[in-house]
């Protein structure tokens, strides 16, 4: 009953099997990686078109009503789920997790070549919703009906079916995924490599995609449900309406329980993308600060409680949702205290750099972007998570910044050092720096720019997803030109963007030739014997693990990092919990 | 056989934390048993959020919930037997959950042809029971439940029966294809070289799957059909 | 590998000295609370204050360790810690009391929330893609029962007219409402199609209107004046339009205006009463909804406004110009989305209308145009 | 490996133990089957639809699923995760009676 061994051949093969049909984790990575950044760049664009409607109302003359919440619903949607939830599973999850744990693949490389193709079918589905007859779904990114599926909603006739089957097929491709990562992790970790050896990065990760399996099925039931609801005219969500002067024929359903099991799926998914990210940026910091991470246990179990704690917090998003009030008590209690391992996690973040060798590099200073942005989405998350505060904010342009800050900029920032960082690992050359800190500069204090006076206009009471504020009296006329000021910013932001992807390309064919562990790192992926890592990662011998994944100026050694594959030197003086 | 346990409570959080603390592997299974486990897990969250949301839309609904007991009852002659055919199929999975567990035992012995045998049956068995499905799914639309509508009451009587026992025999029917596909792997297995051989795990994976199935239709004949 | 980029210290500070700053100069902040939970705003103000002190200190942190532990040469060592159990259980227990010191009072404020005063009185709030509509007890102080199903021509808000409760309800279609001020009420919300959210800023509270369901939440307006109702869940492409006034008033003005509106039962009594074309034409625009999209006042909304429309020269997307005639109206109610106005949306549902509710309609129409005589006499040059 | 650990090629369990379970959940599920047959309403039909349906799971999960073998951390695990749907059920299950509640009080029908 051993498990088996990978004994499959590494060999070399034909371009088609090594770059396409490829069963490499490392390619499939790659490719989960350019097609989430090219589905990003979409809505990234589309972001600006909502934004200059906005900043500046009727300037451009094809953003109508109907476009902008076709816009609106689709960046939402693709920035959540096609692009952050797939990058960091499948993108680093794929790349890190084997080179992490010492493994040669991941255990079912087959399964992995599935999960992206069906990945590449959900985001082509995607896109074919916005060719459709009535055009993409315009139903906001939660889709909630009854409105996704009624007339009066853009895309209600084939967006919204499209848009369906894409979520549905890409929770398949995650689910796919995620198995693969879980049992990865669980099962095929290299020699001394235990669980509490385990670099955070890969802790992230794994309880990203353990929450994925658990929490997806809510996302995949009720896409079904909602599909026959459509298609069908079954009443899962759907009363007894009068739509427009008619009776659809709906009966009996409630549309609130829908909202249930939306955020059922949706609060974890918050995670889903947080995790990977407070992993990541975890040893980025430990890294280029030269010191061990803060409190490594009190990180892994604020992890796993974050992750657990998830699941019982999701109706704080519909606090007016016109579900039993007495919720409110539960959930407000619920969502507070999953605030203070989320807490620790900031301190022990902080505490690291204290008495630190800080590098500032620029997945140093990516990191500290993070910090502070994490830090001001939390906290702002606060205040919606407490039910009597959230009462005047929620569907404000409050809510609007706080989750562009915690789950947009925030773990933005981690992917931007987190590719500087890794750069080097999967090509073989450094970004260059002089553009990096430029995309940088613009983009950390951009999104302070872009995001912060957001609270206020929240604070002020104007509600979000609106195609346009014509004479209402609570908004002063100097509301409008914040709005504006807030576009400008966000097109700069996302030229910078572009200067990034530019930097991307230009340094994969002219960049700084790296050295094999450019950053001094400890952890495993940058100890393999070829960099950039060849198919099967470790050559003849997978390595042996002698200590945990931080061993940053161990005192007695003269070296300033102790790479994990590296034996114990002094028996005894070793920290104890490697 | 069973001594792990007999184990006390305190060597059970001993156990647990050997387990998550050693080395290389948490579970002592093999990959595939692992990952079979983990979709397994997923897939309880799957049907969960069916019969919660089937539960939530019964309880929500104002209008009459058909009675279970009368919908699904079979006249033989002139005796009205309520649930027959479901009993029926409960018993017939019921079976085949028994056939496929012997089919991994006599796997573990090596007994492959008996398994091999067993698997068969039990795949047989699985698919009469999508066979029967079929039969009350026809018989149900032909009394004209429909996902939108029915004659008997709340209209989500039918979208929650079509789409709750929809998803189970598809459950079913990706199981007798993968029985099958088993069967026909063991048959070669001899001639295969030994590294590519299915092992008894293998057998015992798919009935790790089988039995799921199995376990789920326990809960919809529970909360759907006695309810 | 450089200590250059000190930069990030001190724009961390620069970002802290900025927000704050930006809080006091900010002209954009609360709205002047019109009812009784000014509390919500002490606790707002409460949580910005503590989250303030959490944000500010933990930057200036950042910031001061990036200068005091920044790389300066390559003998530089960074201490070796692991772990502090004390200091993080510490941590630990000081947020939680932070948490615990927004969390109390909260809930606190919230169970005033949920626990309805006995002296509120109901009233009702009808949503409809994209009106707004309501419902006042009539004498009796009660509201009587609703069904979706019973709403018809004569009967827009589906009232059910053998509830006793019922027929002296007070209906006010398509806004606007007005309220005495200190009368406690309890808001009841419902839909008739899709998810809405009754929000008026100044009032702090809100709540969903969920078809299939009355949702509720109480309040006492405080102080007198005339406030914007939004829609704040997102309900389709007229989201951002769909608005209504209520007006906050002395009693003595709020009793005189209650008396001008009309009754459930005098609205079923007067419908028995013969209309002419252009009155059931109204009538038609009010039930089919619409007003909802297309406004009679000039006002800008979803689709194309019936003042003066009648005999006007509309560009369409494909660029050809066309007459609004008796022709054009009804093609565009009939079979719409055929021919789009320029600037305005293909979102129009077809109106399943016979031939005689449409000539209504289109009578209602002309009559909102001062052009309505052109007739077919068109080419006559 | 540790031989207490799943089921191996020395210690598969008595194929009589597995008939015994096949007729225990034969059993149990014409126990269920009758408690519909006779009518039985309330508490009681409630409390025994869902014992025996719990019985019968467990029987199925520890024998034929093979738990019963296997280490702690699986079982630890197994037990662990499903607990995660204990308050969506609950709660789901008030939130039903709060709309059918709230139903009742306000339609007419």
């Amino acid at each position: 009953m051993t498990a088996p061994d990978t004994h499959s051949t590494y060999g070399p093969q034909s371009f088609w099997w090594k770059y396409i049909w490829s069963q490499d984790h490392k390619v499939i990575a790659i490719q989960y990686f350019i097609t989430s950044l090219a589905i990003g760049l979409v809505a990234l664009v589309l972001s600006w078109l909502m934004r200059i409607q906005i900043g500046f109302p009727g300037a451009l003359e094809f953003i109508d009503a109907n476009a902008y919440y076709q816009f609106l619903t689709m960046h939402g949607m693709i920035m959540v789920i096609y692009l952050l939830t797939a990058m960091f599973l499948g993108g680093f999850g794929n790349y890190l997790i084997p080179l992490m744990i010492g493994a040669r693949d991941m255990v079912f490389p087959f399964l992995n070549m599935l999960s992206y193709w069906l990945y590449l079918l959900a985001v082509i589905i995607l896109v074919c919703g916005f060719f459709v007859p009535g055009g993409s779904t315009g139903a906001g990114w939660t889709l909630y009906p009854p409105q996704a599926i009624l007339p009066g909603t853009p895309g209600s006739d084939w967006g919204i079916i499209f848009m369906l089957v894409s979520l549905v097929t890409f929770v398949i491709a995650a689910t796919m995924g995620g198995l693969n990562y879980v049992t990865t992790v669980l099962q095929a970790r290299t020699r001394g490599m235990t669980l509490m050896r385990m670099p955070l990065t890969v802790w992230g990760i794994f309880i990203a995609s353990l929450m994925a399996l658990l929490a997806f099925p809510a996302l995949f039931v009720s896409g079904l449900m909602m599909l026959s609801d459509k298609i069908l005219g079954s009443s899962f969500f759907m009363p007894a309406i009068i739509s427009m002067g008619q009776d659809p024929g709906y009966s009996g359903g409630s549309p609130i329980l829908f909202q249930h099991l939306f955020w059922f799926f949706g609060h974890p998914e918050v995670y889903i993308v947080a995790l990977p990210a407070f992993g990541i940026v975890s040893d980025l910091i430990s890294c280029h600060a030269r010191k061990g991470i803060f409190g490594y246990r009190m990180m892994v179990w604020a992890i796993v409680s974050i992750a657990a704690l998830s699941f019982i917090v999701w109706a704080h998003h519909m606090y007016v949702s016109g579900m039993n009030p007495l919720f409110g008590f539960f959930f407000a209690t619920t969502t507070l205290i999953i605030a203070v391992p989320t807490a620790i996690k900031v301190y022990n973040w902080t505490l690291t750099l204290w008495q630190g060798d800080i590098h500032l590099t620029l997945p140093m200073l990516f990191s500290v972007a993070f910090i502070s942005t994490f830090l001001i989405g939390g906290l702002t998350g606060l205040f919606l998570g407490n039910v009597i505060v959230d009462l005047p904010l929620s569907d404000t342009y409050f809510v609007v910044a706080h989750f562009h800050m915690v789950m947009g900029m925030a773990p933005v920032m981690v992917v931007f050092g987190a590719i500087y960082h890794w750069y080097p690992m999967v090509t073989g050359r450094l970004l260059n720096t002089t553009l990096g800190h430029w995309h940088f500069w613009v983009t950390f204090i951009g999104s302070y720019a872009i995001y912060f006076p957001m609270h206020y206009l929240g604070i002020l009471g104007m509600p979000r997803r609106y195609y346009a504020y014509e004479d209402y009296s609570f908004i002063p006329p100097s509301a409008q030109d914040l709005n504006a000021f807030i576009t400008v910013a966000a097109l700069i932001v996302g030229f910078f963007q572009l200067l990034f992807l530019f930097n991307l390309i230009y340094s994969f064919f002219r960049g700084e030739k790296a050295s094999a562990n450019p950053w001094r790192a400890t952890s495993l992926e940058w100890q393999t014997p070829d960099i950039p890592p060849t198919h099967g990662n470790w050559g003849a011998q997978q390595p042996t693990v002698y200590r945990w994944a931080y061993d940053f100026n161990v005192p007695g050694h003269s070296s300033d990092f102790i790479p994990q594959n590296t034996p114990v030197m002094n028996e005894g003086k070793d920290h104890e919990i490697r | 056989m069973a001594s792990v346990n007999n184990s006390s409570n305190s060597s059970v959080w001993q156990e647990i934390s050997t387990d998550f603390s050693g080395d290389q592997r948490v579970f002592q299974l093999s990959w595939g048993k692992t990952m079979m486990w983990m979709f397994l897990l997923g897939d309880v969250f799957v049907f969960s959020c069916l019969l919660i949301s089937y539960m939530s839309v019964r309880i929500t609904t104002t209008a009459e919930w058909p009675n279970s007991a009368d919908v699904f009852s079979l006249t033989i002659g002139t005796q009205t037997v309520p649930l027959l055919l479901i009993a029926i199929m409960t018993f017939i999975l019921i079976t085949s959950s028994g056939t496929m567990a012997i089919a991994v035992n006599y796997a573990f012995q090596d007994k492959l042809r008996r398994s091999q045998f067993l698997i068969l049956a039990t795949a047989l068995l699985g698919l009469s029971f999508v066979g029967m499905q079929a039969l009350e799914w026809s018989k149900l639309i032909h009394e004209g439940v429909r996902p939108w509508s029915n004659p008997m009451g709340a209209s989500q009587f039918g979208a929650c029966f079509f789409l709750i026992t929809g998803f189970h025999g598809l459950h079913v029917s990706i199981g007798v294809i993968y029985l099958l596909l088993l069967a026909k792997k063991l048959s070669n297995n001899h001639r295969q070289k030994p590294e590519n051989r299915l092992s008894a795990n293998a057998v015992e994976i798919a009935g790790l799957y089988w039995h799921f199935v199995d376990l789920v239709w326990v809960f919809i004949f529970a909360l759907f059909y006695l309810w | 590998m450089t200590n250059k980029h000190m930069e990030i210290a001190l724009v961390l500070v620069l970002i802290v000295v900025a927000t704050v700053i930006f809080h006091w100069l900010s002209p954009w902040w609360l709205t002047e609370p019109a009812s009784n939970w000014g509390e919500i705003d002490a606790m707002l103000i409460a949580t910005l204050v503590i989250t303030s002190f959490f944000f500010i200190t933990i930057n200036l942190f950042i910031a001061y360790c990036l200068w005091r532990f920044r790389h300066k040469s390559d003998d530089q060592r960074a201490a070796f810690q692991p772990e502090n159990k004390k200091l993080e259980w510490a941590l630990t227990l000081f947020t939680t009391v932070g948490i615990s010191a927004m969390l109390a009072p909260g809930l606190w404020v919230y169970s005033d929330f949920v626990t309805v005063p006995k002296e509120a009185s109901p009233i009702e709030v009808v949503g409809q893609q994209w009106q707004w509509s309501y419902r006042l007890p009539g004498k009796d102080g009660q509201l009587g029962k609703s069904d979706i199903s019973l709403i018809n021509a004569k009967n827009p808000l589906g009232l059910d007219s053998q509830d006793k409760h019922a027929l002296d309800d007070i209906l006010i279609l398509n806004g606007p409402l007005m309220l005495p001020v200190h009368e406690t009420v309890q808001v009841f919300l419902r839909s008739k199609d899709v998810l809405h959210d009754f929000y008026v800023p100044e009032f702090r509270v809100k709540m969903d209107l969920v078809p299939g369901l009355v949702s509720s939440f109480w309040f006492t307006p405080t102080r007198t004046g005339s406030f914007d109702v939004l829609c704040a869940e997102l309900c389709g492409v007229g989201h951002y339009n769909m608005r209504s006034k209520i007006t906050i008033t002395s009693p003595d003005n709020y009793q005189s205006w209650l008396a001008t509106q009309p009754t459930f039962q005098r609205l079923l009594n007067q419908q028995s009463r013969s209309l002419n074309q252009v009155e059931q034409g109204k009538e038609l625009a009010q039930q089919q909804g619409c007003l909802a999209c297309h406004s009679v006042d000039g006002s800008a909304s979803v689709g194309p406004g019936w003042l003066n429309l009648y005999g006007k020269q509309e560009e369409l997307t494909t660029g050809e110009v066309v007459q609004v005639d008796d022709d054009y109206l009804k093609r565009a109610i009939t079979a719409p989305n055929t021919q789009i106005v320029t600037g305005f949306a293909a979102i129009m549902p077809a109106m399943p209308l016979d031939e005689k509710q449409l000539t209504a309609i289109i009578a209602y129409i002309k009559s909102l145009s001062d052009k309505s005589d052109i007739q077919q006499d068109k080419e006559v040059p | 490996m540790n031989s207490s650990t799943g089921i191996t090629h020395q210690t598969p369990p008595p194929i009589s133990l597995y008939l015994k379970v096949w007729l225990a959940l034969f059993i149990l599920s014409t126990f269920s089957y009758m408690v519909d047959y006779l009518q039985l309403q309330g508490m009681l039909r409630w409390g025994l639809i869902i014992s025996f349906m719990l019985l019968k799971a467990s029987l199925i999960v520890s024998i034929f699923m093979h738990v019963f073998w296997e280490r702690w951390a699986l079982i630890g695990s197994l037990i662990a995760v499903p607990t995660l749907l204990i308050s969506l059920i609950i709660l789901m299950a008030i939130e039903a009676d709060f709309i059918h509640l709230n139903r009742l009080l306000f339609f007419a029908h």
